[in-house]
């Protein structure tokens, strides 16, 4: 139970407890720090098969993170399910950090051990336009999801077998979950009847929106 | 399991079985309701129709901002109010506009309503706001939506338009229980 | 399709390209799979998905985290209760915050209650598909009388919006729980009636035994979760491996399959209602009084870190991804959604069966093509 | 009756009317009790706002059916498609022809006979108009020009050839049985042997109605228009009046394979145990109801239990996929009904004795 490391205890669930000291939802949170994690076990497994892939290791709320080189990364993943029994990839998403001067996404993969139970997040910053090699071949999952990613972020993957958008359709102008989308969205040259309803919403004529 | 596949495969009745299940469906009570004849009565907690009143909202603005989907609208001025003698500045409001076409009824901005009780609320048991026009009919500026011009109110729910709930968001008075 | 040019077979096979969906009555919304048929064997099929996407995770990022709840519901608009739980379990989780004791049982009575309303679903639709309507009517009756306890206790009946960050919103109306338990009690007896219908129905058998077959290696290659990896035979449930709220307190069984079939899913989740409803009794039995809410600030504002936090829903392991910058609204919120990886293993189950049987193994995997696209 | 062309031309004439505005109003009326029945089992109400308790709801359904744009779809084959179906709606009414709904009675002083005609080879007329039923699915199918149409004609049509087999033989065994092919004389030989051929013939007729069910398209075996497969199979694209055609003929025919059934096993419009309670029927009970009604009563409630089954079934079991159907229409109904015959065949040898 990694996962519940850094949690205050539960409460006890007899609903008559002493409630001499105040009970931990009546306190003010305790918030989880960020910690370096690079002594954490899950870490050093790594390490130990792999010495120089990991640049950086966090340990925030009891969940392990860490940072591999953008083109090691099939690499890594490989070695984690056949070597160290990740044999299960749980999510693989990406964040757009825009104005990161180190790559502006990063990309992260959350593999998963069934033997104890372990979870370890990998993480890569990629640049833009920086294709990353492709997990397909390590874990057939990854497909969607990597296809997910480039539909959303444009983040191109190497060798996958057949990316092409997946949410959006062939030919979307953009990448909706990149910071610089508009959140209004922009215009598909798909509007609904635009004669009858005018863009903006309801009917109080220069009213909407503020 | 395969004490069950092996008892199917023994006995080949399961298909009688499975006969006798529907059969004895058929003698059943059903469990329609003739809607428009009958209507089911919501739960005191059902998030309905909005309810509003305007006396007891504060212009705070946060109904706008707990708004998930931002469909509430409010403008406001400042007023010179006299009260008890003194010279007061109150915020008045210009205007409180709900687009209930976009609404998805989660009621957050009930929940973030400071005034006791709530100027801003949805449990007033009445969800027949159908129309046949969205943006006119399912727009309520503050009038229609203290008027209820457009919406069908179920039995027993007080519209604001005749008399105010104070105290009594739930806006019926002897509802009849389920 | 409709033209002559298309209905020709390819110039050296005998293969026909069809097109089931958006709109076909069994792709359980717009799901749009694109089968290349010989004669009724599936050669390949591949899943077109995003007709109903709606950048649930793009207006994620405008909201504050309790204005997301809403939209959670709508990913997954079966299954809304257990949505909120991820939500709310992983902010709090990140905030450090802990619920309640109370709300925590109330959140599991609820999200039990989902489990049981999505597998009623589940078992209404899948059953409709492959020919029985009347399940259908009968799980949707039982249904209804869970929407009803929803309805009661936050006013909703699909999109409940019932959890927030730091507790519950509201406590459990008079009385609320003796109809729980009035309905919890009656429910294995109804569950009994559906398995009289269909377990051993040889129909039913003959459609389900041995079709859309994957084993637990190819179950976890392709990321399976929830029942149709348990139909795989590998017991692994979240509410065991990493508990959330007060399942730890709980006595429950994970069933599990043995074939991966859709016989054994379909085994897999009749039993996952009864343990629910084991799920239910004991949380009921135990409910603790006190407050349903935590102290948390007025404004929810997760300190700097991403968190992963996943909770067992229905489908599958529902997870959220939380990257948080300190402000009020998260910087990213990614859904792990159950049934859009669940789905991407349907060539690989459907390969070489019968259209019959995709069908059958579309209604199996139990897709909501809410959360499918988001 | 002083010119006979009154009884050549009028009198089959009127029949021929009475049959048809029957059979129509019931196919009409079938839909509504099977909507009803089906409804009950699914705790539902059913139609029940059209006329007094939903009554007029066929009628309803008629005329929006008529008043409905007719589309036809660009890539259609025209002719074909609208050939359809014609070619499935007039064998299934054509069958009725030779149905004996009872005995003859005397009307006017004229004899009379409840059916249009007896042909001395009924039951082979019956076979084979109502296989030409299945070109109007093929052919509405291929001419619709959309592929889960052409899927649904296929299936009809692999389904119809399967199943006409074992319910052929089912039937020779009560030919053997009857030692006729003349409807009315089968049901006159069920009465001279004093018992339904269901008892003797329990095999066969369980074969027969499985079929039955498989013929009619019915559930479990309603493939062709597998509505969560193929969306509406073979009538995919047809609406309005040609897609109420094929309804009605989908309804006349499951009234044809109640009918028949009716009068191979179930004694036509012979009362329950014709000899067992032939006092029991003799009695003044019963007596003051007029023949023609009563015989026509007892088939009718016959063949309406037949119906209810139908949509019991319908209302409860799953779907059978194409291969299971055909196989259990080649490797089991097939030798089962073959072995049937033979049984039967000696039974009648050995029952019989030397002729």
């Amino acid at each position: 139970m990694s996962d519940q490391q850094n949690v205050p205890p539960q409460a006890p669930s007899a609903p008559q407890a002493p409630a001499a000291p105040k009970a931990p939802w009546e306190e003010k949170p305790v918030t989880p720090v960020p910690q370096d994690a690079r002594d954490h076990a899950l870490v050093r497994e790594i390490v130990a098969v792999l010495p120089d892939v990991v640049l950086e290791a966090v340990e925030f709320a009891g969940q392990i993170t860490a940072t591999v080189p953008c083109a090691r990364i099939g690499e890594v993943c490989r070695t984690c399910k056949e070597r160290l029994g990740y044999s299960f990839l749980v999510d693989l998403t990406a964040v757009d950090w825009q104005e990161r001067p180190q790559g502006r996404f990063d990309v992260v993969y959350w593999v998963h051990r069934f033997s104890d139970s372990k979870r370890l997040r990998l993480k890569v910053n990629v640049a833009e336009g920086v294709e990353v090699p492709s997990v397909t071949g390590v874990w057939k999952v990854a497909n969607w999801m990597e296809r997910e990613v480039f539909d959303m972020f444009g983040i191109y993957f190497s060798d996958h077998p057949n990316l092409e958008r997946i949410l959006t359709w062939e030919g979307f102008n953009g990448h909706p979950l990149r910071k610089d989308f508009p959140i209004e969205g922009i215009d598909t040259g798909a509007a609904v009847y635009p004669e009858v309803y005018p863009p903006g919403g309801g009917p109080v004529a220069g009213g909407e929106g503020e | 399991m395969s004490f069950w596949g092996f008892l199917a495969s023994v006995l080949p009745l399961e298909l009688a079985q499975g006969l006798s299940v529907t059969g004895r469906f058929f003698f059943k009570r059903k469990a329609t309701i003739q809607y428009p004849e009958v209507k089911p009565v919501p739960k005191d907690r059902f998030r309905g129709m909005f309810g509003f009143s305007e006396e007891r909202c504060i212009v705070c603005h946060s109904c706008a901002k707990a708004c998930p989907i931002d469909i509430i609208h409010i403008a406001d001025h400042f007023e010179e109010v006299e009260v008890e003698g003194k010279k007061r500045k109150k915020k008045v409001l210009d205007r409180y506009d709900i687009d209930v076409k976009r609404c998805m009824f989660c009621g957050l901005c009930e929940e973030a309503c400071p005034t006791e009780p709530v100027a801003i609320w949805l449990t007033t048991k009445s969800y027949e706001t159908a129309a046949y026009e969205r943006n006119e009919r399912l727009y309520f500026t503050k009038e229609r939506l203290q008027s209820w011009d457009g919406v069908r109110a179920y039995p027993g729910v007080v519209t604001p338009a005749e008399g105010q709930m104070p105290g009594d968001p739930t806006g019926g008075s002897g509802e009849p229980e389920r | 399709m409709g033209n002559l040019e298309a209905m020709k077979p390819f110039p050296d096979s005998e293969e026909m390209e069809i097109s089931f969906g958006p709109q076909h009555p069994a792709t359980h919304g717009v799901l749009r799979v694109m089968v290349k048929l010989d004669g009724e064997r599936i050669v390949d099929a591949k899943p077109v998905i995003g007709y109903l996407h709606r950048g649930t995770e793009k207006i994620f990022e405008r909201e504050t985290y309790n204005g997301a709840i809403p939209h959670t519901d709508r990913m997954d608009y079966t299954a809304a209760a257990t949505n909120n739980q991820g939500l709310v379990g992983a902010v709090e989780k990140m905030m450090g915050i802990t619920v309640p004791p109370r709300a925590a049982y109330i959140r599991m009575i609820l999200a039990e209650l989902q489990r049981i309303a999505s597998h009623t679903i589940w078992l209404g639709t899948h059953a409709l598909d492959i020919g029985a309507q009347s399940p259908f009517f009968y799980t949707f009756e039982e249904r209804e009388k869970i929407l009803d306890l929803y309805e009661e206790y936050c006013g909703a009946r699909l999109t409940l919006n019932a959890m927030r960050v730091g507790g519950q919103p509201y406590d459990l109306p008079e009385g609320w729980s003796g109809r729980c338990r009035t309905f919890i009690d009656q429910f294995p007896a109804r569950i009994a009636e559906w398995e009289r219908l269909l377990t051993t129905n040889r129909i039913w058998k003959l459609r389900t035994v041995g079709v859309g077959v994957i084993s637990a290696e190819n179950a976890v290659e392709w990321g399976l979760t929830g029942p149709p990896l348990r139909g795989s035979g590998v017991k692994w449930d979240i509410r065991k491996v990493f508990p959330y709220d007060h399942y730890d307190d709980i006595d429950f069984e994970i069933p599990i399959g043995g074939n991966g079939d859709t016989y054994d899913r379909y085994l897999v989740r009749m039993e996952e209602m009864r343990q629910s409803v084991r799920i239910v009794q004991q949380c009921l039995a135990r409910l603790p009084e006190g407050p349903v809410m935590a102290k948390v600030p007025k404004v929810i504002k997760p300190p700097k870190g991403e968190l992963y936090f996943s909770v067992e829903g229905p489908k599958g392991e529902l997870g959220y991804y939380v990257v948080s910058e300190g402000g009020a609204n998260p910087y990213r919120l990614h859904v792990r959604p159950a049934c859009f990886i669940n789905l991407q293993a349907l060539p690989e189950m459907v390969r070489g069966q019968l259209v019959a049987d995709l069908i059958a193994v579309i209604g199996t995997l139990d897709i909501v093509l809410g959360e499918i696209d988001r | 009756m002083a010119n006979p062309w009154v009884a050549f031309l009028l009198v089959p004439l009127v029949k021929i009317v009475v049959i048809l505005g029957v059979v129509i109003l019931l196919a009409a009326y079938l839909s509504f009790f099977e909507r009803k029945i089906l409804a009950y089992m699914q705790i539902r109400i059913g139609p029940n706002r059209v006329g007094p308790r939903g009554w007029l709801q066929p009628i309803a359904d008629a005329l929006k059916l008529f008043v409905k744009e007719d589309i036809l779809p660009s890539r259609a084959e025209k002719l074909v498609y609208m050939l359809g179906p014609v070619l499935v709606t007039a064998p299934a009414l054509v069958v009725f022809s030779v149905i004996p709904f009872g005995t003859g009675f005397t009307l006017f002083g004229a004899q009379v006979t409840p059916y249009l005609t007896d042909v001395n080879i009924g039951i082979l007329f019956i076979l084979g108009v109502s296989s030409v039923g299945v070109y109007g699915i093929i052919l509405g199918g291929w001419a619709s020009n959309n592929k889960f149409s052409l899927m649904g004609g296929l299936r009809s049509a692999a389904q119809l050839v399967s199943y006409e087999v074992p319910m052929g033989f089912s039937v020779v065994a009560v030919l053997l049985m009857a030692n006729s092919l003349s409807l009315v004389k089968i049901v006159e030989a069920q009465k001279s042997a004093g018992v339904w051929f269901v008892f003797p013939g329990l095999v066969a007729f369980f074969i027969y109605f499985v079929c039955g069910v498989a013929e009619t398209n019915r559930n479990p075996f309603d493939l062709p228009e597998a509505e969560s497969e193929l969306v509406a199979g073979f009538h995919t694209e047809y609406s309005g009046m040609k897609f109420a055609f094929y309804f009605l003929a989908e309804y006349a025919n499951m009234i044809v394979i109640s009918s028949i059934a009716t009068v191979l096993f179930l004694g036509g419009w012979l009362p329950p145990f014709p000899s067992w309670l032939a006092g029991v029927w003799a009695s003044p009970v019963f007596t003051w109801i007029p023949p023609v009604i009563w015989n026509a009563g007892w088939f009718v409630v016959k063949v309406f239990a037949f119906l209810f089954v139908y949509i019991w079934f319908r209302g409860t079991f799953p779907r059978y996929r194409f291969d299971q159907l055909m196989a259990l229409g080649w490797k089991v109904f097939i030798p089962v009904s073959l072995v049937n015959l033979v049984a039967v065949a000696l039974g009648v040898l050995l029952i019989g004795g030397p002729r």
